[in-house]
Formats: C-alpha cells, sequence, structure tokens
C-alpha cells in the first residue's frame, strides 16, 4: 500500500486494515477509566452489563426459589414463617418476569442484533445507556427493600384489592409498583432504540424479508413491549395513587372495580409471556440453522408465525380471569381464540424438526438445548392448551399444574434457549470458546433437575394443592411429590451452577475462537471475535439470508462512512436501501446523571407525592445537558470528490 | 388422601372435567408423541434419499392442528354449556370470603329457617346448590375440586355458583386466590350426605347452643358471654351477638378448628385460644391474655358446644 | 490472513441528515407517541370500563364539568396548530429566522394553555379522591397536562438552542421539525378527551 | 352458548314463518329504501361487466373473476340487509351486530377485492359515466384512501356509531339507521380499498392489527359490561331468544371483539405471508 493521506476521512480501498483499525478505534473508543466506563453509549459493552446483571437477578431469584423448596419439601415446616414466605414468593416471580427474563431477552439482542445487522452500534445509544441504568436502579432497590424486610407480599400480579392501601398498609407494595416504574421506563427505552435499530441500521441490501430470524422476532418484541407495558405502567401508576393520593380506581366502594386491575394487568401479562417467548423462538431458528448447516426451512412461515403471535398474544388477556365470573356467553370464544395461538407455535416447531431432516445436524452444546428445549417445551404448550379450556381451566387454575405449567414454558421455553444461545454467541463476545465437556455434563444435569423438580408439579396440582401457600397439611397426599420438587430444585440449580463455572473457566482458559468458530451463515461472525469497538472496518452488505454461507470469505463491503467521527448508515426500512450517514452519540456521563435524578424521584415519591414536583428541576437539568449539543470537535463535513 | 383431588368426581362438574380431561390428556399425548417421533426422526434418518415433500407436511400439519383444536373447542364448549346449568332446587347458600375464614349463611325464605355457620359445609348428595360468593375484603377463590372448579369471591362483586355434589362423604376445600399473610390457612370441610341427613343437620343447627351444665362449662360460658368473645363472636342463644368473627354455636360439631387449620380437640382448641396470634398469625383475633384457670373454664364451655 | 475486502458500493454521496422517515429522531418521535398513545389509549378505556360499571355518569350527585375552560382549551390548542404548521414547514426550509421568532410563539402558547389548564383542574366539580369518576377524570386531565408540560419544556430548551451557535446546525431543523410533530400528537390526542371528559356525561 | 342453537334453528325457520304470515314473526326485510339501492347496483354493475366483457380481449379473465367476487359480496350484503337477520337485529343486538360485521367484514372486502369501478362506471349512460368518471378521479378520494386516514376514518366511524346517544337514534328512526348502515359500509370499503389498491403490505398489515384492536376494544368493553348500554335495547327485556339484555350484549360484543378481531388478524398475516413470500429470492441492489 502506498502512503496513506492523513486527512484521508473515509474508508476505503485506500484506508483499510491496520490504519483504519486505528483511526476508527480512535473515533469510537471510549475514556479510560470510571468515568469513561459509566459513560460509554458502546452496545456491547452495555449488552454485556445487562446480560451480566440480569443473571445476578437470575441467581438471587433462584436463591429464593431453592429456600421455597426447602420450606415445601416437607409439610408444616417451619423453616420460615408465612410473613417471609410470601415475600419471598412475590420476589421470585417478580425478579424472575420483570428483572430476568425481560431484560435478558433484550440484553441479548442489544449485544447481538448491531452485529447480526452489521452496524457500528444501536440508534440512540445514549438512551440505550440510560434504560440500563433506570434497570440497575429499578432492580437494586426492589432488592435493597427486601433486605431490609420490606420487600413487595402480595404477588408478581399484585391484585387488588390485596395490595390496596387498606390491606397492604407500609411500603412493601409501594417498592413494587416503583419497580414496574423503572422496569417500564427502561425497557421502554430499550424497546425503541431495539425497533429503531432493526428498521433503519440494517446492512445494505438486508430486505426485511432477508434479516435473520433472531431480528424479526425482536422487532416484534419491541413493537409488542411498546404496546404491552403502557398498560402494566397506568396500571401501577393507578395503584400507587390509590395508595398515596387516596384515588378509587380500584375501591369498589367508591365506584371503582377490584376487577379493572385484573384486565389492565393481564392485557400487559399474557403477551409478557410471549415478549419472553418470541426472542427465544429466535434463538432457536439461529442455532437450529446454524447446527443443521442450513438456513431455517420455510423462512416465511416462521416470521409470519411470529407475528401472529405477537399480534394473537393481545387479544388473550382473560383467559387469566376465567373464574373471576366473566360473562359465561364468552366462555368458547375463549377457549377457541386461546387454542389458536398453538398454530402459529406449532408451524415453527414443523419448521425446526424440518430444518434438522434437512440438514445436516451437528450435536454440539448449543443443539444439545435445542432438543431439550422442543422435548420440555412442547409439554409446556400442550399443558397450555388444556388451560384455555374454561371448564378445566376452572379446576387446573391457581394451582400446581399452573406452576408447572408456566416453569415449563419459561424455563424450558425461554432459559433453555438462552443458555443455549449464550453458548453459542460467548465465543464472539469473549473470543474464547466454552468447554463442550462442562456444557454437555451442565445441560445434561440442568435438564434432568428440571424434569424432577417441575414434572411431579403437575400431579401435585391434580391433587388439589394450590399455588402460593407457604405450608400444606400432612395427610393429603402431598408430601413426597413436593420432596421430590425439592430434591429436583438442588439437581437444578447445580446444574446452573455447572454453567456458571463453565463460563468463569472458559472465559479465562478457553480455546481461542476464530472469527466464526461455528461456521455460521449471520453477518455478526464476519467480524473478529471479540468484535472491535466499531463493530466493522468496512460496512458488510448481504444479498441473502445466509451472507456468510453464499459469499464465503469474499462478503462484500460498503465504503465512504468518515473515520474520524462516529457515523452510522440509515437505511430504507423494507428494501434496506442505504439512505442518510447518521451521526452517532458520544459517550457521556449524563444518562447515568438523568437515571440518577429521576431514580431519586421516583423512590422520593413513594414518600410524598411532592416528590416529583421537587424532582422535576434535577431531572430536567439532566436530561437538558443530556441533549445539549456539544461543541463539534471533528473538522466539518469532508468534501467528496 | 383424597379429600381435595380434581378427578375425584363427587361432583356434577367434577364428573365432567374428569371426562374432559381424559380427551384433553389423550390428545394431546399423541400430539406430543408426534413432534418426538418427528424430531427423532429427524435426527437419526440417513442422509442420503430424497427430500421429501415438507412443504405439504407443513400443510398437512397446520390442517391436523386446525381441526384439531375446532374439535377441542367444541369438546370444551360442550362440557361448559353444561357446566353450572343444573336445574335450580331452591337450596342456596350464601358465602362471604374474610381474611382468613368462610361465613357461611343456608339462606331460606323463612328467614327464622336461616342458618348461619362458619368454616364448613353440609351439602346434600345429588342435589344442585346455589352458592352465592361475595367478599368481605380481598379476592378470595371458593373451590372444592372433587366437586366442582372454582369461583373468585371479590369484594363489591356478587358471583355465583352451582355445584351438584353426587357421591356421600368428607371434602376439604381450600382458597384458590392468594388472599394475604395466611391464604395457607384458609380451608373447610365439605360434608356430603343423604338428604335426611343433611336435613337433620340444618335443623340441629337452627337450635340455639346447648347451656352449660358443669360449672366450669358455667364459668367458662360466664366469661365468653359477657367478655371480648362477645363482641365478635355469635353464639345463638346466649348474649354473644357478635357478627364480625366465625359463629360458634355448634362449634364444637365441627371437623376442624381456624377455616381448616387443625383439627378439633380440646388440645388445639385450648391452644387457640391461649394464643390466637401463634396458631395461625395475623388473624383477627387478638390475645386475649387469659389466665389458666379461666382459659380452662372457656375451653371447657366451647367443647360443650356441640 | 484475511483476504482483501470486496468492495461493492461507496457511501460517500449520501446525506447527513434527512426529514421525517428518513430521520432517525423522526422514527424515535413515532414510537414514543405510540407509547404515549397507548397510555392515552389505555386510560380511555379504563374510562369507559368504570362508567360501564355505574348506572348513571356522572354518578350522582355529581355534575358534569363546567364546559368554558375546557371549550377555550380546546379552541387555543386548536389555533396553535396553524404556528406550529409554519415553524414545521419553516425548520424544513431552513428559515432561521422564522424559526426563532415562532418559537418564542409556540412558549407562549404553551403557557396560556397551562394557565388554562389550571382553570380546567378547577372546573371539573369533583376532586380525585371523591370516587373513581372523580379518579380517572383527574387522570385523563393529569396525563394530558404532562404532555403540554414535557412538550412545553422541550419547545423552551429547543426555543434557546436555536438562539445560540448550534441553531444554524441542520439538526436542529430536524429537531424543530419533530417538535412540531410531536405538538399535533399533543394536540389529537386532546380531543378525545375534551369529548370524554366534556361532552360523554352530558350525552349519557 | 346453549343459546345458540336455537337461535340458528330459528334462523332457519324465520322465512317460513314470514310466509306463514305470523304478524310479529322474523320475516324478509323487502323496504324499498334498502331493496331498490340494492337491485340498482346489482342491474348497474351487470350492465357494466356486460358492456365491459363485450370489449374485452385478453383481460376477460380478471374481469369474470371480478365478476365473481362482486355477486358474492352483493349476496353477503344484500343476505345481511334483506334476511330475517336484519329483523332479528331489531329484537337483539347480537343479530344486529351479526349484520354490521358481514357487512363491514367478508361483504366489503369482497366486494373491494372485486375491483367493481369500471364496471359500475360502464353500467351509467356515457354522460353520468363521465361525470362520475371525473369525480372519482378528485385528489379528495386519494387522500381518504391513504391507509391511515381511512383506518382512523373507519375507527372514528364504529366508535361513534356505538355511543349510546348516535345508537339509540339509529335504532329509533329508520332514516338514521339507513344512514348508520351506509357509514358503515362506507367506512369498511374505503378501509378495504385503501388495504387492498392504496399501501403497502407491510402497512395494510399494521393498520389491520390496528384496527382489530380499535374493534377489539370497543367490543371488550361491551363483553365485560355489566349493563346494558342502548335504551331500545335495554327497554326490551328478555330477547326472543331468552338472553337478557346485558347478555345479549356482551355476546354482541364477544362476536365484535373475538371473531371480528381474528378476521382483521388473519387479513394482517395473509398480507405479511404474501409479501414475504413474494420478496423471497428476489434480490435488491446491496447500494446504490
Amino acid at each position: 500500500m502506498t502512503e496513506l493521506d492523513p486527512d484521508l476521512a473515509r474508508d476505503g480501498p485506500e484506508l483499510t486494515g491496520v490504519e483504519l483499525d486505528r483511526r476508527l478505534t480512535a473515533a469510537w473508543r471510549r475514556q479510560p477509566g470510571l468515568i469513561g466506563w459509566l459513560s460509554t453509549t458502546d452496545h456491547k459493552e452495555i449488552g454485556k452489563r445487562y446480560i451480566v446483571t440480569a443473571f445476578v437477578f437470575l441467581a438471587l431469584a433462584g436463591v429464593l426459589g431453592l429456600v421455597m423448596r426447602a420450606q415445601l419439601a416437607r409439610p408444616e415446616s417451619g423453616l420460615i414463617t408465612a410473613d417471609r414466605y410470601n415475600q419471598i414468593f412475590t420476589m421470585h416471580g417478580t425478579t424472575m418476569m420483570f428483572l430476568f427474563a425481560v431484560p435478558v431477552m433484550e440484553a441479548m439482542a442489544i449485544y447481538v442484533i448491531p452485529l447480526m445487522l452489521g452496524t457500528r452500534n444501536m440508534t440512540f445509544a445514549r438512551l440505550n445507556a440510560f434504560s440500563y441504568w433506570m434497570y440497575l436502579f429499578g432492580g437494586t432497590m426492589l432488592w435493597v427493600a427486601f433486605v431490609l424486610n420490606t420487600g413487595p407480599d402480595a404477588g408478581w400480579f399484585s391484585y387488588t384489592p390485596l395490595s390496596g392501601p387498606e390491606y397492604a398498609p407500609g411500603k412493601r407494595v409501594d417498592i413494587w409498583a416503583q419497580m414496574i416504574t423503572f422496569t417500564e421506563v427502561s425497557g421502554l427505552a430499550a424497546a425503541v432504540v431495539m425497533a429503531t435499530t432493526i428498521l433503519k441500521q440494517r446492512a445494505p441490501g438486508m430486505t426485511l424479508a432477508k434479516m435473520p430470524i433472531f431480528a424479526w422476532s425482536m422487532l416484534v418484541v419491541a413493537l409488542m413491549i411498546i404496546f404491552a407495558l403502557p398498560a402494566v405502567a397506568l396500571d401501577s401508576g393507578m395503584l400507587l395513587s390509590d395508595r398515596l393520593v387516596g384515588t378509587h380506581f380500584f375501591n369498589p366502594y367508591e365506584g371503582g372495580d377490584a376487577l379493572l386491575w385484573q384486565h389492565l394487568f393481564w392485557f400487559f401479562g399474557h403477551p409478557e409471556v410471549y415478549i419472553i417467548f418470541l426472542p427465544a423462538t429466535g434463538f432457536i431458528s439461529e442455532l437450529v440453522a446454524t447446527f443443521s448447516r442450513r438456513p431455517v426451512f420455510a423462512y416465511p412461515a416462521v416470521v409470519v408465525s411470529l407475528c401472529a403471535t405477537g399480534l394473537l398474544a393481545f387479544g388473550l388477556w382473560v383467559h387469566h380471569m376465567f373464574a373471576t365470573g366473566l360473562p359465561r356467553l364468552g366462555f368458547a370464544f375463549y377457549t377457541a381464540a386461546s387454542l389458536t395461538v398453538s398454530i402459529p407455535t406449532g408451524v415453527q416447531i414443523f419448521c425446526w424438526i424440518a430444518t434438522i431432516w434437512l440438514g445436516r445436524p451437528q450435536f454440539r452444546v448449543p443443539m444439545l438445548w435445542v432438543i431439550g428445549f422442543i422435548v420440555t417445551f412442547v409439554i409446556g404448550g400442550l399443558t397450555g392448551v388444556m388451560l384455555a379450556s374454561v371448564p378445566l381451566d376452572l379446576q387446573l387454575h391457581d394451582t400446581y399444574f399452573v406452576v408447572a405449567h408456566f416453569h415449563y414454558v419459561l424455563i424450558g421455553g425461554a432459559v433453555f434457549p438462552l443458555l443455549g444461545a449464550v453458548t453459542y454467541w460467548f465465543p464472539k463476545a469473549t473470543g474464547r470458546m466454552m468447554s463442550e465437556a462442562l456444557g454437555k455434563l451442565s445441560f445434561a444435569v440442568t435438564f434432568v433437575g428440571f424434569h424432577l423438580t417441575f414434572f411431579p408439579m403437575h400431579i401435585t396440582g391434580m391433587m388439589g394443592m394450590p399455588r402460593r401457600v407457604y405450608t400444606y397439611p400432612a395427610g393429603m397426599g402431598w408430601g413426597t411429590l413436593n420432596m421430590i420438587s425439592s430434591i429436583g430444585a438442588a439437581i437444578l440449580a447445580f446444574g446452573v451452577l455447572l454453567f456458571v463455572i463453565n463460563i468463569i473457566l472458559s472465559f479465562r482458559a478457553g480455546r481461542v475462537a476464530g472469527a466464526n468458530p461455528w461456521e455460521a451463515a449471520g453477518l455478526e461472525w464476519a467480524t473478529t471475535s471479540p468484535p472491535p469497538v466499531y463493530n466493522f472496518p468496512h460496512l458488510p452488505a448481504v444479498a441473502s439470508r445466509t451472507p456468510l454461507w453464499d459469499e464465503g470469505e469474499g462478503l462484500p463491503v460498503t465504503t465512504g462512512l468518515r473515520v474520524d467521527d462516529r457515523e452510522l448508515l440509515s437505511v430504507t426500512i423494507i428494501d434496506a436501501i442505504p439512505s442518510v450517514r447518521e451521526p452517532s452519540p458520544k459517550p457521556t456521563i449524563w444518562p447515568l446523571l438523568s437515571a440518577i435524578a429521576i431514580g431519586v424521584t421516583f423512590v422520593w415519591s413513594i414518600f410524598t407525592p411532592w416528590a416529583l414536583v421537587f424532582g422535576l428541576v434535577p431531572s430536567a437539568i439532566a436530561l437538558t445537558i443530556w441533549f445539549w449539543p456539544k461543541n463539534p470537535d471533528v473538522p466539518p463535513e469532508p468534501e467528496i470528490d | 388422601h383424597g379429600r381435595q383431588v380434581m378427578l375425584g368426581a363427587a361432583g356434577r362438574d367434577g364428573s365432567m372435567f374428569a371426562n374432559l380431561w381424559l380427551v384433553f390428556l389423550i390428545v394431546t399425548l399423541v400430539f406430543y408423541a408426534l413432534v418426538l417421533i418427528g424430531l427423532v426422526w429427524a435426527i437419526l434418518r440417513r442422509r442420503e434419499g430424497g427430500e421429501p415433500a415438507t412443504r405439504t407436511g407443513l400443510l398437512v400439519w397446520v390442517g391436523v392442528i386446525s381441526v384439531t383444536l375446532a374439535g377441542l373447542s367444541i369438546a370444551s364448549w360442550l362440557v361448559d354449556r353444561n357446566m353450572n346449568r343444573a336445574p335450580f332446587t331452591g337450596l342456596t347458600v350464601e358465602i362471604t370470603g374474610h381474611q382468613w375464614w368462610w361465613d357461611v349463611r343456608y339462606t331460606s325464605a323463612d328467614p327464622s329457617q336461616t342458618l348461619r355457620t362458619s368454616n364448613q359445609l353440609h351439602l346434600p348428595a345429588g342435589m344442585p346448590v346455589r352458592v352465592i360468593l361475595k367478599s368481605a375484603d380481598v379476592i378470595h377463590s371458593f373451590w372444592i375440586p372433587n366437586i366442582s372448579g372454582k369461583q373468585d369471591l371479590i369484594p363489591g362483586r356478587t358471583n355465583d355458583i352451582v355445584i351438584t355434589p353426587e357421591k356421600v362423604g368428607l371434602y376439604r376445600s381450600q382458597c384458590a386466590e392468594y388472599c394475604g399473610l395466611e391464604h395457607a390457612h384458609m380451608a373447610f370441610d365439605v360434608t356430603v350426605e343423604p338428604l335426611a341427613d343433611f336435613e337433620k343437620w340444618w335443623a340441629q343447627g337452627l337450635l340455639p347452643a346447648r347451656a352449660p351444665v358443669t360449672p366450669l362449662q358455667k364459668a367458662g360460658y360466664a366469661y365468653v358471654t359477657t367478655r371480648e368473645c362477645s363482641t365478635c363472636h355469635n353464639i345463638a342463644g346466649t348474649p354473644a351477638t357478635g357478627q364480625v368473627a366465625p359463629d360458634l354455636t355448634h362449634l364444637a360439631s365441627r371437623l376442624s378448628l381456624g377455616a381448616g387449620t387443625y383439627p378439633m380437640n380440646s388440645g388445639h382448641l385450648a391452644a387457640w385460644v391461649a394464643d390466637p396470634q401463634s396458631a395461625k398469625p395475623g388473624n383477627k383475633m387478638p390475645v386475649i391474655g387469659l389466665e389458666p384457670d379461666q382459659l380452662n373454664a372457656v375451653v371447657s364451655y366451647l367443647e360443650s358446644l356441640k | 490472513m484475511t483476504p482483501a475486502p470486496r468492495f461493492t458500493g461507496d457511501l460517500a454521496h449520501l446525506p447527513t441528515h434527512g426529514f421525517g422517515h428518513r430521520s432517525l429522531t423522526w422514527w424515535g418521535i413515532i414510537g414514543f407517541m405510540l407509547i404515549e398513545g397507548g397510555f392515552f389509549a389505555l386510560t380511555i378505556a379504563a374510562y369507559f370500563y368504570l362508567m360501564s360499571q355505574e348506572h348513571s355518569w356522572p354518578p350522582p350527585p355529581f355534575r358534569p364539568p363546567n364546559l368554558i375552560a375546557g371549550t377555550l382549551f380546546t379552541l387555543v390548542i386548536l389555533l396553535s396548530e396553524l404556528p406550529n404548521t409554519v415553524i414545521k414547514r419553516a425548520a424544513e426550509q431552513g428559515r432561521l429566522r422564522e424559526v426563532r421568532k415562532l418559537m418564542l410563539v409556540m412558549v407562549g402558547i404553551g403557557l396560556v394553555l397551562l394557565v388554562i389548564r389550571g382553570f380546567e383542574f378547577n372546573s371539573l366539580n369533583v376532586l380525585w379522591y371523591d370516587n373513581a369518576y372523580g379518579s380517572i377524570v383527574w387522570a385523563l386531565l393529569v396525563l394530558h397536562t404532562t404532555h403540554i408540560l414535557t412538550d412545553w419544556g422541550d419547545t423552551v430548551v429547543l426555543g434557546g438552542l436555536m438562539h445560540t451557535r448550534h441553531g444554524i446546525e441542520a439538526r436542529r431543523f430536524i429537531d424543530v421539525s419533530e417538535n412540531s410533530l410531536y405538538w399535533r400528537f399533543v394536540w389529537l390526542a386532546w380531543l378525545p378527551i375534551y369529548f370524554l371528559i366534556y361532552w360523554l356525561p352530558r350525552l349519557a | 352458548m346453549r343459546h345458540l342453537a336455537p337461535l340458528i334453528a330459528l334462523l332457519w325457520a324465520a322465512p317460513a314463518a314470514a310466509h306463514g304470515g305470523h304478524g310479529d314473526g322474523i320475516g324478509w326485510t323487502l323496504d324499498a329504501s334498502v331493496t331498490v339501492p340494492l337491485l340498482l347496483t346489482a342491474v348497474l354493475y351487470a350492465i357494466g361487466i356486460g358492456r365491459l366483457l363485450a370489449r374485452a380481449g385478453r383481460g376477460r379473465g380478471a374481469l369474470v373473476r371480478g365478476a365473481w367476487l362482486y355477486a358474492a359480496g352483493w349476496l353477503v350484503l344484500a343476505g345481511a340487509l334483506v334476511s330475517p337477520l336484519h329483523e332479528a337485529g331489531e329484537r337483539s343486538f347480537t343479530f344486529h351486530m351479526i349484520e354490521h360485521e358481514l357487512l363491514m367484514l367478508p361483504a366489503a372486502l369482497l366486494l373491494v377485492a372485486a375491483r367493481p369501478g369500471p364496471a359500475l362506471l360502464w353500467g351509467l349512460p356515457r354522460p353520468l359515466r363521465q361525470l362520475f368518471g371525473s369525480a372519482a378521479r378528485l385528489p379528495f378520494w386519494r387522500r381518504l384512501c391513504e391507509p391511515i386516514t381511512a383506518t382512523a376514518i373507519q375507527a372514528v366511524i364504529i366508535w361513534a356509531w356505538h355511543m349510546p346517544g348516535p345508537f339509540d337514534l339509529a335504532l329509533d328512526h329508520e332514516g338514521w339507521h339507513v344512514v348508520q348502515h351506509l357509514c358503515f359500509v362506507f367506512g369498511a370499503l374505503l378501509f378495504w380499498w385503501s388495504m387492498l389498491n392504496r399501501t403497502t403490505e407491510t402497512l395494510a398489515a399494521v393498520c389491520l392489527f390496528a384496527t382489530s384492536m380499535i374493534g377489539g376494544a370497543l367490543g371488550a368493553l361491551m363483553a365485560l359490561s355489566a349493563s346494558p348500554w342502548y335504551s331500545a335495547y335495554a327497554a326490551m327485556g328478555m330477547t326472543p331468544f331468552g338472553l337478557s339484555p346485558a347478555e345479549d350484549q356482551q355476546l354482541a360484543g364477544l362476536i365484535m371483539w373475538i371473531p371480528g378481531g381474528l378476521f382483521h388478524l388473519c387479513a394482517a398475516l395473509w398480507f405479511l405471508g404474501r409479501w414475504l413470500t413474494r420478496k423471497e429470492g428476489r434480490d435488491v441492489v446491496a447500494a446504490e
């Protein structure tokens, strides 16, 4: 290569390789040190933080699960008091749903999606950072309160009036409701970032119809979050105002209605399940394709199924409320409508199995999780079919049968794929492979432990054990089954522990992975492992759904983005035709400071509504500084020849 | 065992549930088997040979699922149109849920025949009973698994359910909606008996409480009917007419104490009266702090309330 | 050893900003409008739900809200669309002076609206703690006021920004244009709420 | 649900009852204000399609297909308005709802899919044809057919007419009832026309989803309401089919909510699926 013009501001044939890396790194890296660490806007750093935090919450909530299983192992056990138990199951459910399951899916996507789409960062990078801080603060507040014996105790869906001012005095439920506010703000911000990134920042040529299925699932999920989360935010807002300023939304004696809470909550709560499940199906589609060495069978059918599941989810909330005395005329409608969800899910299962059939499967560890997922999740889906039937649900509702059902759906249907996906993308994020042997062992132990824990619960439920009881009398015939479940829980926990150990060991001394250790097809494998701070030296361009398989080493790339400033490529939403070079914001501490100002306001407002007024000022100042444009420290737009 | 199981089929709805359950179980097992066979076959099949018509397979699969779902919907509908629809016979029970006990009223057109009791239900076998469900505080759920499905008790609303117990026997019901601290201890006993026995029970229930006989009982009577107890509890035929706590008129004839928490016997009764807050923490009965001799007397009197 | 990249296209000629759906800001605003719209729709649904649980609306003895303040508010906010449209067009054509002037007008209109809104709260004839009807009416009005307030704050900051040297940057004009778009959302959302608060109790 | 069987039986029996001459039976609606416009559209279309077919060369197939679709749509429309369903709707809100759903979903969709514009124009005498032809080309219509506008118009029509005041007006005065039906049919035709012809498949899917939510919300409110909203139905006491007014309204709401919502959802998915299959394999130039 001949001598380089030092002022050359764009990549291209003249500027590539080491010199390009140097300049791009200079443009995209953050400051070193603590302030730099707190200021980062890099989606990879935020994504990793998000994932680690979510797994910490998983571990905490898992420990609570173990404590519950210890208490329930024997009848009339006095290990913990009713009051503590009620806090524990509320914390377990709340943490798992709001602080683990939804955030971890977003977290995985925050890390992977920009790489899959072939872009350098997400849109609204600072909002992305803000979303993480809000999530962290909300979760921390909840757990600090729990440690101080002020943990919520009204169940993860906090039915009114049990959670209302009269029957839940003190601050416990306020903490719960305010945690919802934190996670809503965080989740909605992340959803907007996710949706706009997927719609606007794909590689040139990656039309919506060529987008990776995981990106499709996250697009559907982001839109679902945008539609569903306001319901629970409104609901918890009404609950807070009932509790703090004396409104009567849920007070039947002043014209309110206790069921209004449930309608709004489940309008969110039902889609919530799919918000957790759909990203998992996205993982499965990626894993199945890679390890079957062929694209997923019937891509359009899979994508339409994803969308169908997302759309149907908004019509089904009442099937959590069959026993509340809804008009009986509606029962047949609700049953039929709830059952329709199994069609798109059935289609997806068929397509995955057909992909394995048509391909040449390799049984690496991620693929084992896929098989574990199918074997487990289908049981959860089929018990869901049972629960959709009103006459069956009126018996099974609120028993351990339901507990079994949703753990099959959420662990089998979402955590198994998640662990598979972590194994799959671990080498991309760290540059090292996870151990196959330890991976297989942790899969086997987790799988056995899971079924041992939750399968007996179907029977416990059929034998009449209601959920959310801190103890049960001897002589009901539930003792042995509960003991089996408790032993299973210990094994399950051990399996997850093995997984974590595998992560730690492999992070330190795993086999070094190349750019594309699984020989997969997606763009995230086109860059080094771990990727450079700017993701891709030249933005890739794609012409098919499986670019690396079709193009081999010679993936076409585009040129022309600035290398002396942060620039991203915006494309048209459907056909991915390049349209604008968007500047991308630099790292700044202000999203964190804004999150602190707003977080303090939220927590303070539990104690006095005036906090909303006082907190407005620092919050507004922080947000204004955040959005205030900085002095341009890069030269103005270079000339184009 | 077996006093609180779904497949007990001791009632009309319970039997219909058992049949429908079987249908769903078989159908879902078939589908699970299909998926597993497909998966195993896909993994194990020899790779050479022609591509199967997978696209047609997908269409057939969607067709099969849709038809099956339609069938299950219809099966479900056939059951739910018959559920809760037994002909009305005039027997109505009104149940009000409290944290954490059940207030039960057998209503009658003749107000003098209205029977109030707590934490137990006696039902005539083979006769549909309309149960009216209300709540005094939070949401509870009424559920006798052997006999029928659930129905919630919701403050500000009145729900109802028609249950038809069929098999004579002793069953248990437990609150099925989380209702606070002692949700686990909100159960009651259900006695299904022949109509004649039921009528006898009702007639006996209408009688005022037995008068105390022994001196100890009399001392207990004096305490219970004049001191703290009488402000909350009702004992028919005595000055104790409180309405906010369980009715004690025939307390000792019940099978359990504290809404299904303990079996009824003098030991548990004594423990309860001495310190209700350790027997069932959080319940609304305060610790009175009786002297030992007072406690003896009260328990002795309560035990006599057959 | 990685092979030399295969260059297929050059993006250097692309503009660095675009209005409307070419702009990321626009998509962000659309996203937030969907979220806020969801809030409004659900609050409205809750209003109807509570209404359907009552026999008469408003429940006696409450009277429907007085019309004057709310109607005046509606008129003013509808009229505000005139300067708003002009600002949006001026921003898209990069006419800085006009934008500066009209942003001040919008700040003034926002203040007037907030003052009228104060009178509106006073004319509801019910307080939030009176009963569920009062609660939901106040919720609707508070929710909408929050939007007036945030957009007003945004207009103040942006208006100030336009008077600094950052005002000449192309991206500021995008911000102004999207701010106008958001204002349209704010007044459009008001119309059904106005109907619900002031007219439905008179019709039902 | 046990009420449905007698309802269906009654529907079958209704024409017989009408022929039997029972004064208060539920019979066919042969009011001129309904039948004349219906017949007129049929005759116009028949003349027009005849003229077009006479001139058509290669486009015959499409014309014939359109004619079948139009006939199907017209039959559903006429069936909803003229059959005993209409009179049953005077006694029961549920039947009224079924009638509305038939008008707005299958009938409107079929009529729009038939693309009947040219045939209807050609059915007119020449001067009228030119007049209507140029009217149809006004930019105003284009605006109205913008997908989001059309979705919003239909949503407003549905919600506004289901407010207690307007709905009671329509129940009390036959004239307003006709206006109500015209609004529904017009809104639905506009909406489906926009979905089929004026937008991309992806935007159509979004609009259809939004519509299913908008209609579903109204239906859900009706289904969950404890008391009847409309005084005319409330005053009726039990419907002839044994439902109380509140139950009747709940069933009506359920029909709007669940089958109505599913219809829009399926349409949304159909557009999405068609778009994905069409796009499959087609490559777009990577970068300009």
